[in-house]
């Protein structure tokens, strides 16, 4: 049995004047041990997806369709109590902004001591000890801890969070950007940090980004979200090595490299879709240089892979198309 | 030792601005026409004696040279003597003030814990009815004018009810031994009511409002989202996190909440015939009582300034962002 | 390489901040900060220069320096022979159709009450380019399609919030050129915008160096991105031009300890390619007090005593290569 | 300007608002057609007498006053001072305000120092009883408690407008118009002006609030112009007459409209408040 | 276009057309009139009467400028820089004012027409001094008054300064708690001898005061208003007092007689004690007389400016040498001057000087009279209780005084039975409200003070008597009366009220409300009117400031 489990998920936003579908229809599998990247631009439901499954939607937002099943438990339908349990305990998160995940006025010892006292009887004492440990297991010195967050710098919130979302041992931790806002030297220390912890960690982890550097060193499968929509899933080195979609191709092309000979950078044109609209066909039909008649209307037709799946009506060109887009022609306009 | 430092030169400053305001008032005063004197030329003070009367005043006197011997009075903590009192102006400042005091403290400490639950409150419920109806019924409050509402409870609780006092700060003819002894009796607590409640009606709407706001965005923050994800409860959320971050804002406030009340005091004051600053003021004003007038307007300008510096200093204990 | 002309030369260029910070207990102290401290960069026509750098270490400052948007403490920047670091008005404005900027954050740089057409026209309309408006307008018009954005009509009304990152980007960029500089400065022009069009931004830019033969300053904290866009590179670090040379070489040499640890933790799309990042420590610290001696010391996995008490001079490496690291002193006596 | 039409048709608060100055607008431009009589005409009875405190009735829909005028008419005449103190005292506080605010924040320096000094000053006078003294030395008369109620509330929009001006003039639309060659005044005026009027017009609104509110605590106390009809005025001689307890007709009406009114101000200020937030200036 | 009564209605329908001109010179024209208002914080009676007043003299084709000044504005620049052109104030009928003193020479002798004088409006009539001089100095009270009635007889065809109105004073007391109420005149129940006579029906023997304000200052020497005289005068004792009509009767005096025009001798009684316990001597009178003047006390100035000298001439007998006659020394000097102990103020004096002294605030004074002082606590409650040694013992036990701010406050609290007494005015208003507690009652006294309307004689169109009389006879008396009044008031024609029997004048010129006939004078003296009704001066216009 997978550890979580997403069975045609949608999520909708009320907005003033109408609806937004945030996520569209998702379905995704993370079995125990696995660090699943979730990548795509930014709009395009990611951090939706993950507060869907922890059930911590903002009130306008809603699960409409499908369901959350967390070890053959539907969290969709947990009352809040029950809920609220669960979190941290069995899912932690690591959020998209460290910088503000911590709350200014309290120092970060007590933050951390906090939520282990919430779900654990223990001893404050004991829960300080806790955090020491974790702090040491992160890298952060131990008298830090006596610091309020805006004497941390930015990595340090961010290992501060980390060292958080263990706390409790938790089964899945989702982390939501968590080095976005940092340098490429601090991001690559904490990546490797969480690589290092992920290490000796029996549990999974969601991991998001926009990054496909970061989930290539990091995850060992892929999903690839676009407008609301996970359009192609899969084994980390297949997907980066062999993309089935032509926006996977894109994307892997459009991120430059230090090695290898220098070639043309990609560049996909034109904006994702506008998730308050009702989009008939194929989510990326506006900029897919491969777009046919047939894309623009209907389902978007599924393939499944060995290690996962993909949405393109082109299926059977596909490693023609892979060919194409690795020329940057391709995609101009 | 360095907060001491700061707060040594805020008041260094705090003292500029008073002496700027000493001096606009004590020219303030002496450019409205009439004088202290000639006001009771009907009750039988002839020509001589009003001279007499100027000079005793010291209103004979050169304007700068008046001016001089007040700036030097007030140096040394003299405020001069009131016209009509007759007494060091500081003696009678200190009892009305007293007295404006208690009233705006009470109104103060109504509407502020009464705000910020309700504002946390609204705020907590938004976009429901509730909220809706709280922040118009906030609004509303705010825009009555208080001497109106004064006189409408006053109607009201003490004129159709008689449930309370018509006015005044203690029954006729009670005897108090002290002043403590007065402001902890059951008499003046039901003189209080109406007032403290007018007045605390007036400047609830404010913490409210802010409150709310303050919460609104608070709750926004990505730390009250960790908090959830952290699986606190809702109350610990609530009260742990947001509050207390919106708290903060809602501090500042409370020095220019209490600057308005003390000068605003006056209407309140007038209507409840509360022996209080701000209808000393008027009264001073009205009879040309020049040292009174400008040691009361000084005193309450003074109170303004350091509310504000107490605000400034507690915010910067409360949010350890903030460094003075 | 062929000797090309110097457009624009810093020589010895410092700049301090003063700066109000916490001391010990809750009061402010001023302070120095030495956010650029004696750099010597040039750019020549037709070439493109990059800067690498973590946060903080003065890229932005160095660029408002070369811009006169700051007065520079010390040294001198020369347009030609003539030193424009502290110009003022009919000079300063003469100096400001020579020298533009494109910035970082493209919601930010547009005025967000000013239609696109506005905006371009300003600059035309201060500098009493174009007889009226109605030719400055065509000006606009002219620029925007040269810009991208095709067709320019369709775009001239707009408000920025109507447009898309990438879109008021293009507008930025077109705004910088209507003028005809000489000299270009884009400030991390693609950092806030998603990957997919990052590249379309990047070689527009190289594009219209090229074309207008301008001499052009990119600055990145990816050192990837450089790569695929500058000519030459300087690496920066805590306000000192620790290294540059061509872009090639520095990636291939990479002198400086810095240099190194910058291009280790790039992230690399290759999910073959793990990290190998393990000798650089921390972060970069607070440019307020800086390290003694090399300020890279405390950082630096190659720290030598030396190091820590005498600030490197720069080492010519030949080919215009130069390094400020110990490591190469001998070489070069 | 079309898009602060187009907010408030949005926003509901901003618009009930309007429409409620607006009305008290009409009123107090037609005061004279819709009076049904002269505010200070003494009425008297049928059989003869001063009509004092007579209960509302279809002569006298709000009743009379105890000098036997009518109530509706003061009530309507009334409202011309409230306008009139509300609009030129906001307009004049918003301007002086932002002025002062823009440029304080803008140059910085020891413009600012000065500037901010005196604002600092201003702060330590406190409102109300300033306003008595200065009324008390100018005089009676509307045209005197404006100038009041500008000499002192400036102060509040100048604060906020110069630290807007501060946080707009780090931005980087004013660097890049910079680049584009602007003069400092050009800058001011044409880029940071336009981005803070939203904020300014929160002032114009709640300053109307505010200074109608202290019109009539000014009348209340009896130092406002005694020879225009003001609601302040109404309540004052309600309350010094000693027909307060007895004449509801007489003492509600007036509290009721300047709270409408005031409100109205407050209401207004929030429809600008969506204007000048940041979340309508969309990504 | 308001303030219109019946009265007027009646009379505006005139429509002669007699002296209008139709191309007047416009430098004939009558200047504005500026009449100052007071504001309605102090006196909405004399806002309110303003304004129809204004409305009347406008019928008349004056251009009037009706405008409100605060009290202290209008007292420095009218009553005491005689800066105005027409204002109104309500003149305080004090006892010692009985004798018309005050009225007949103080407000029409040349010698006041200075600033800061009584004279206000500058009425300077030769005869009329010649008159006055006789009647302020003559100790013969017959011819003082055949002068006095003289002097009316002119005042009322000149007009200077009409008297208008006397208010109906009507004060209440709790005739559940307190029988034998005397109000004396110009007090009211506040007089003296109220306090003295009035009588407690219950075991409750404190008095409880209401009134709208708080004393100020118990220094004899130094205060200003009536309020803390009034309250001292029942502390201190007065060699002689005026009794409930206003008349002499001897106090601390036993005799007091008249040697010549300028000697008069006074003997004390010998069993009177301060509440300390010292003996009150004539030491202590001529103390007290000797040092009001030394020290310059403005509040005694005016009584002891004439004492040259005061010899003690035996052991309860003093000599007041006057340096002039001065017709009112008892009225005024001996009646208002109230005995200080020596003991008490000679060390004041030694250790402040004189103006210490006047700054002094003597907050518990030690007097001789029928109450000492207990206790005050400004704005709260200021109280004495009866000195029962003294030779005359009032028969309650106490006085407490409770300042209230509004009228309404002092009327709930007689209802509520919280204050017994007030000699605030009641107005018709809370008069209806009292009339439901039956143990309010009420004491109805008229006033011997008046509303004055204070022309300027020294400004135009003042200057001239006949502008003054159609002014005057423009004055809508009844119609005020009727509608701003409502009845709490009469009409009054000369200054010396008409209840002040000895010296007043009933059959004088009574200028009453006539439009026609005021129109008709102006006809007369020459007045022209211009098409639009405004009225300008004849040509070659001289004024005539008094009648021939
Ligand atoms: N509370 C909300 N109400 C309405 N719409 C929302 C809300 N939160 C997000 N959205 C919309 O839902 C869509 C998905 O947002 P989401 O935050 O999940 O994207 P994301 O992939 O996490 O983007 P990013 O990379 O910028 O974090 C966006 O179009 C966003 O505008
Ligand atoms: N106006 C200023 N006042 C004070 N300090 C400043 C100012 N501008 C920049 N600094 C400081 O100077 C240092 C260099 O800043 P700068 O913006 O040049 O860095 P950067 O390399 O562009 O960083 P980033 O990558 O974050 O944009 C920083 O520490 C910054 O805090
Ligand atoms: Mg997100
Ligand atoms: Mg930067």
């Amino acid at each position: 049995m997978a550890l979580l489990e997403l069975n045609e998920v949608s999520i909708e936003y009320k907005l003033s004047n109408g609806k937004l579908k945030a996520v569209d229809n998702v379905s995704l599998n993370v079995e125990n041990g696995d660090v699943v990247g979730l990548v795509g631009e930014s709009g395009c439901g990611k951090s939706t997806l993950i507060k869907g499954i922890i059930n911590l939607l903002p009130s306008n937002g809603k699960i409409t369709n499908g369901e959350v099943i967390f070890e053959g438990e539907d969290l969709s339908k947990l009352e809040f109590e029950k809920m609220r349990k669960k979190r941290w305990k069995e899912i932690s998160m690591i959020t998209q902004s460290a910088m503000n995940s911590l709350n200014p006025v309290y120092r970060v010892g007590n933050q951390i001591t906090e939520v282990i006292l919430e779900h654990e009887k223990m001893s404050k004492h004991d829960a300080m000890e806790k955090a020491k440990e974790l702090f040491d297991l992160v890298g952060l010195d131990r008298a830090r801890l006596e610091d309020y967050p805006h004497q941390y710098s930015g990595g340090m919130k961010q290992r501060a969070i980390i060292a958080m979302s263990l706390a409790l041992d938790p089964k899945l931790i989702i982390a939501d950007e968590p080095t976005t806002a940092l340098d490429v030297i601090v991001q690559s220390q904490i990546l490797e940090k969480i690589n290092a912890l992920l290490e000796g960690y029996s549990g999974s982890m969601i991991l998001v980004t926009h990054d496909i550097s970061v989930v290539a060193q990091t995850c060992n499968k892929v999903a690839v979200m676009y407008g609301g929509r996970i359009i192609e899933y899969g084994d980390v080195k297949q997907v980066l090595k062999k993309p089935n979609h032509p926006y996977t191709m894109g994307l892997k092309n459009a991120f430059p490299s230090l090695t290898g000979e220098k070639k043309d950078l990609i560049s996909i044109e034109g904006t994702p879709p506008d998730l308050s609209k009702k989009i008939d066909g194929c989510r990326f039909k506006d900029r897919c240089p491969f777009v046919l008649d047939k894309c623009k209307s209907g389902e978007m037709p599924f393939t499944r892979v060995e290690s996962g799946y993909y949405y393109c009506a082109r299926h059977d060109e596909i490693d023609h198309l892979r060919e194409l887009a690795d020329l940057s022609e391709t995609w101009d306009v | 030792m360095r907060m001491t430092k700061y707060i040594l030169k805020r008041l260094s400053i705090v003292a500029l601005t008073l002496f700027i305001l000493l001096t606009i008032v004590f020219f303030m005063f002496r450019v409205i026409p009439g004088d202290p004197v000639s006001m009771f030329i009907d009750s039988g003070l002839d020509k001589e004696s009003q001279e007499l009367m100027m000079k005793m005043y010291g209103l004979d006197k050169p304007l700068w040279d008046q001016y001089v011997i007040y700036i030097k009075g007030v140096l040394h903590g003299d405020f001069g003597n009131s016209f009509t009192y007759s007494k060091p102006v500081l003696d009678v400042i200190g009892e009305r003030f007293l007295n404006t005091l208690v009233l705006t403290t009470t109104s103060l400490l109504i509407a502020f814990s009464v705000g910020i639950t309700a504002g946390s409150y609204l705020a907590w419920h938004r976009n429901t009815k509730i909220d809706l109806f709280g922040t118009v019924m906030a609004l509303i409050i705010r825009c009555a004018p208080v001497f109106w509402t004064g006189m409408i409870l006053l109607t009201v609780f003490a004129f159709k009810l008689d449930w309370l006092p018509l006015g005044g700060m203690t029954t006729v003819g009670s005897n108090f031994t002290s002043f403590w002894d007065k402001i902890f009796s059951l008499d003046f607590l039901k003189h209080l009511i109406l007032p403290a409640i007018t007045s605390a009606l007036y400047s609830m709407a404010t913490p409210t409002l802010l409150m709310r706001t303050s919460m609104l965005e608070v709750i926004k923050e990505d730390y009250i989202e960790l908090a959830y994800a952290k699986g606190l409860s809702d109350r610990n959320v609530r009260i742990r996190h947001a509050m207390r971050t919106a708290l903060l804002p809602v501090v500042t406030i409370f020095a220019v909440q209490a600057g308005l009340a003390i000068g605003g005091s006056v209407l309140v004051e007038t209507v409840f015939r509360w022996p209080g600053m701000g209808r000393e003021i008027v009264l001073a004003v009205a009879s040309r009582d020049y040292p009174m007038a400008q040691g009361a307007f000084l005193f309450i300008g003074f109170t303004t300034i350091s509310f504000n510096l107490l605000a400034d200093v507690l915010y910067a204990y409360l949010d350890p962002r903030v460094s003075l | 390489m062929t000797e090309r002309t110097k457009v624009i030369e810093a020589i010895d260029l410092h700049k301090e901040f003063m700066v109000k910070i916490k001391g010990d207990g809750k009061v402010r102290e001023i302070k120095s900060l030495k956010a650029v401290d004696g750099i010597n960069l040039h750019v020549c026509k037709g070439e493109t220069l990059g800067i690498v750098g973590e946060s903080g270490c003065g890229k932005t400052t160095t660029a408002k320096l070369f811009l006169g948007l700051h007065n520079a403490t010390m040294g001198s920047i020369l347009l030609g022979d003539k030193d424009i670091s502290h110009l003022k008005g009919k000079e300063l404005k003469n100096f400001r159709k020579h020298a533009q900027m494109i910035f970082q954050d493209p919601y930010e740089s547009l005025n967000p009450r000013f239609k696109i057409k506005n905006t371009i026209m300003e600059p035309l309309e201060i500098h009493g380019i174009g007889k009226d408006k109605a030719e400055r307008y065509e000006m606009a018009k002219q620029m925007l399609s040269e810009a991208g954005l095709k067709p320019p009509e369709e775009y001239m009304d707009r408000y920025p919030h109507e447009m898309s990152g990438g879109q008021k980007q293009r507008v930025a960029i077109a705004r910088a050129l209507v003028l005809n500089p000489d000299f270009l400065i884009a400030d991390e022009p693609v950092s806030m915008l998603d990957v997919s069009i990052r590249a379309s931004i990047l070689k527009l830019l190289r594009k219209m160096i090229t074309e207008k033969d301008l001499a052009g300053i990119i600055i990145s904290h990816d050192i990837s991105l450089i790569r695929y866009i500058s000519d030459r590179t300087a690496v920066m670090y805590l306000g000192k031009i620790v290294e540059q040379g061509s872009t090639e070489e520095l990636i291939e040499k990479r002198y400086h300890p810095y240099t190194k640890a910058l291009l280790e933790a790039a992230p690399n799309p290759d999910p073959e390619v793990k990290f190998t990042l393990e000798n650089i420590k921390g972060e970069a610290p607070n440019p307020v007090d800086i390290p003694k001696g090399c300020r890279f010391h405390p950082r630096c996995p190659e720290c030598m005593e030396i190091c820590k008490m005498i600030t490197p001079q720069e080492y010519d490496m030949g080919n215009g290569h130069k390094v400020m690291c110990h490591l190469y002193g001998d070489k070069n006596e | 300007m079309k898009n602060v039409f187009k907010v408030f048709s949005k926003n509901k608060i901003g618009l009930i608002g309007l429409i409620i100055f607006v009305s008290f607008v009409l009123i107090a431009i037609f005061a004279n057609f819709l009076a049904p009589y002269d505010p200070m005409e003494i009425q008297f009875l049928a059989e003869g007498g001063v009509a004092r405190l007579q209960p509302p009735s279809l002569d006298h829909l709000l009743g009379t006053t105890y000098m036997g005028r009518d109530v509706l008419s003061q009530m309507i005449i009334g409202s011309r001072v409230a306008v009139l103190v509300g609009v030129i005292s906001a307009v004049c506080v918003a301007f002086i305000g932002t002025n002062i605010g823009l440029i304080a924040g803008y140059f910085g320096g020891i413009t600012e120092r000065i500037l901010m000094g005196i604002v600092d000053v201003m702060y330590g006078l406190p409102f109300l009883p300033f306003a008595l003294i200065l009324v008390s030395v100018l005089g009676p008369g509307v045209q005197n408690v404006i100038l009041a109620i500008v000499l002192i509330t400036w102060r509040n929009s100048s604060r906020v407008i110069r630290s807007q001006a501060l946080s707009l003039k780090n931005r980087t639309f004013i660097e890049a118009a910079k680049l584009s060659g602007a003069s400092d005044w050009r800058i001011l005026y044409k880029h940071i002006a336009p981005n803070v009027i939203p904020i300014s017009l929160i002032y114009v609104s709640t300053s109307m609030a505010s200074a109608i509110m202290t019109e009539s605590s000014i009348s209340f106390l009896g130092l406002g112009d005694p020879m225009q009809v003001s609601w302040g005025r109404i309540l004052f001689t309600c309350y010094s007459s000693q027909a307060m307890f007895k004449a509801p007709w007489w003492i509600l009406p007036p509290g009721f409209a300047i709270t409408l009114l005031v409100l109205s101000g407050y209401m207004m200020g929030r429809g600008f408040e969506e204007v000048a937030n940041p979340k309508l200036k969309e990504r | 276009s308001g303030g219109n009564s019946k009265e007027v209605n009646n009379d505006s329908g005139s429509e002669d057309q007699v002296n209008v001109v139709e191309n007047v010179d416009p430098s004939l024209k009558v200047p504005v009139i500026d009449l100052w208002l007071q504001s309605q914080t102090k006196d909405p009676i004399r806002y309110e009467a303003g304004l129809m007043i204004a409305d009347n003299w406008r019928k008349l084709g004056f251009e009037v400028n009706a405008e409100t000044r605060e009290w202290a504005t209008m007292s420095a620049e009218g009553m005491k820089a005689h800066d105005h052109d027409v204002f109104m104030v309500k003149w305080g009928g004090k006892p010692e004012r009985i004798d018309p003193y005050h009225w007949l020479y103080s407000m029409h002798h040349s010698d006041e027409a200075v600033e800061g004088g009584y004279n206000i409006t500058g009425y300077l009539n030769p005869e009329y001094d010649k008159l006055a001089k006789t009647f302020a100095t003559s100790l013969d009270s017959a011819e003082r008054q055949a002068a006095a009635k003289e002097m009316q007889v002119l005042l009322a065809q000149d007009v200077p300064q009409p008297p208008m109105f006397k208010l109906k004073l009507k004060n209440a007391y709790n005739n559940e708690k307190f029988t034998n109420v005397t109000p004396g005149v110009g007090l009211g129940v506040y007089s003296f001898w109220n306090f003295m006579n009035i009588t407690p029906i219950t075991d409750d023997k404190i008095l409880n005061l209401g009134q709208t304000n708080d004393i100020n200052l118990l220094n004899p020497l130094a205060t200003k208003t009536g309020q803390d005289l009034y309250m001292l005068k029942n502390i201190y004792d007065p060699l002689v007092r005026l009794d409930v009509k206003g008349d002499v009767v001897n106090w601390l005096a036993t005799e007091v007689n008249d040697i010549d025009d300028t000697t008069i001798e006074v003997t004390i009684r010998d069993d009177v004690y301060f509440h300390d316990g010292e003996q009150l001597t004539v030491e202590d009178v001529k103390f007290t007389f000797d040092f009001a003047k030394e020290i310059k006390s403005p509040t005694y100035n005016a009584y002891v400016r004439n004492i040259e000298s005061i010899d003690i001439v035996g052991d309860q007998t003093v000599k007041f040498n006057l340096s002039e006659p001065y017709a009112p020394f008892l009225t005024n000097t001996l009646s208002q001057v109230l005995i200080l102990p020596e003991h008490i103020w000679a060390s004041v004096y030694e250790e402040k000087g004189a103006e210490g002294v006047l700054t002094w605030e003597n907050d518990e004074p030690v007097g001789s009279g029928p109450f000492k002082f207990d206790y005050w606590r400004p704005n709260e409650e200021f109280a004495l209780k009866a000195n029962k040694d003294h030779f005359q013992v009032a028969h309650i036990d106490g006085i407490v005084r409770t300042p209230y701010t509004q009228s309404f406050g002092i009327v709930q609290g007689l209802i509520a039975g919280e204050i017994e007494m007030t000699s605030y005015n009641m107005m018709p208003l809370d008069l209806e409200e009292v009339a439901k507690a039956s143990h309010v009652e009420i004491v109805e006294l008229p006033d011997a003070g008046s509303y004055i309307i204070h022309y300027n004689m020294r400004h135009k169109p003042f200057d001239d008597v006949w502008a003054r009389r159609a002014l005057t006879m423009a004055i809508p008396r009844q119609a005020i009366l009727d509608i701003v009044f409502d009845g709490g008031a009469l009409k009054t024609f000369t200054l010396v009220t008409e209840d002040n029997i000895f010296w007043t004048n009933p059959d004088v010129e009574k200028l009453d409300f006539d439009l026609e006939k005021a129109k008709a004078e102006l006809v007369e003296a020459g007045y022209q009117w211009d098409v639009d009704g405004a009225i300008y001066y004849p040509e070659n216009f001289e004024p005539t400031p008094i009648m021939e």
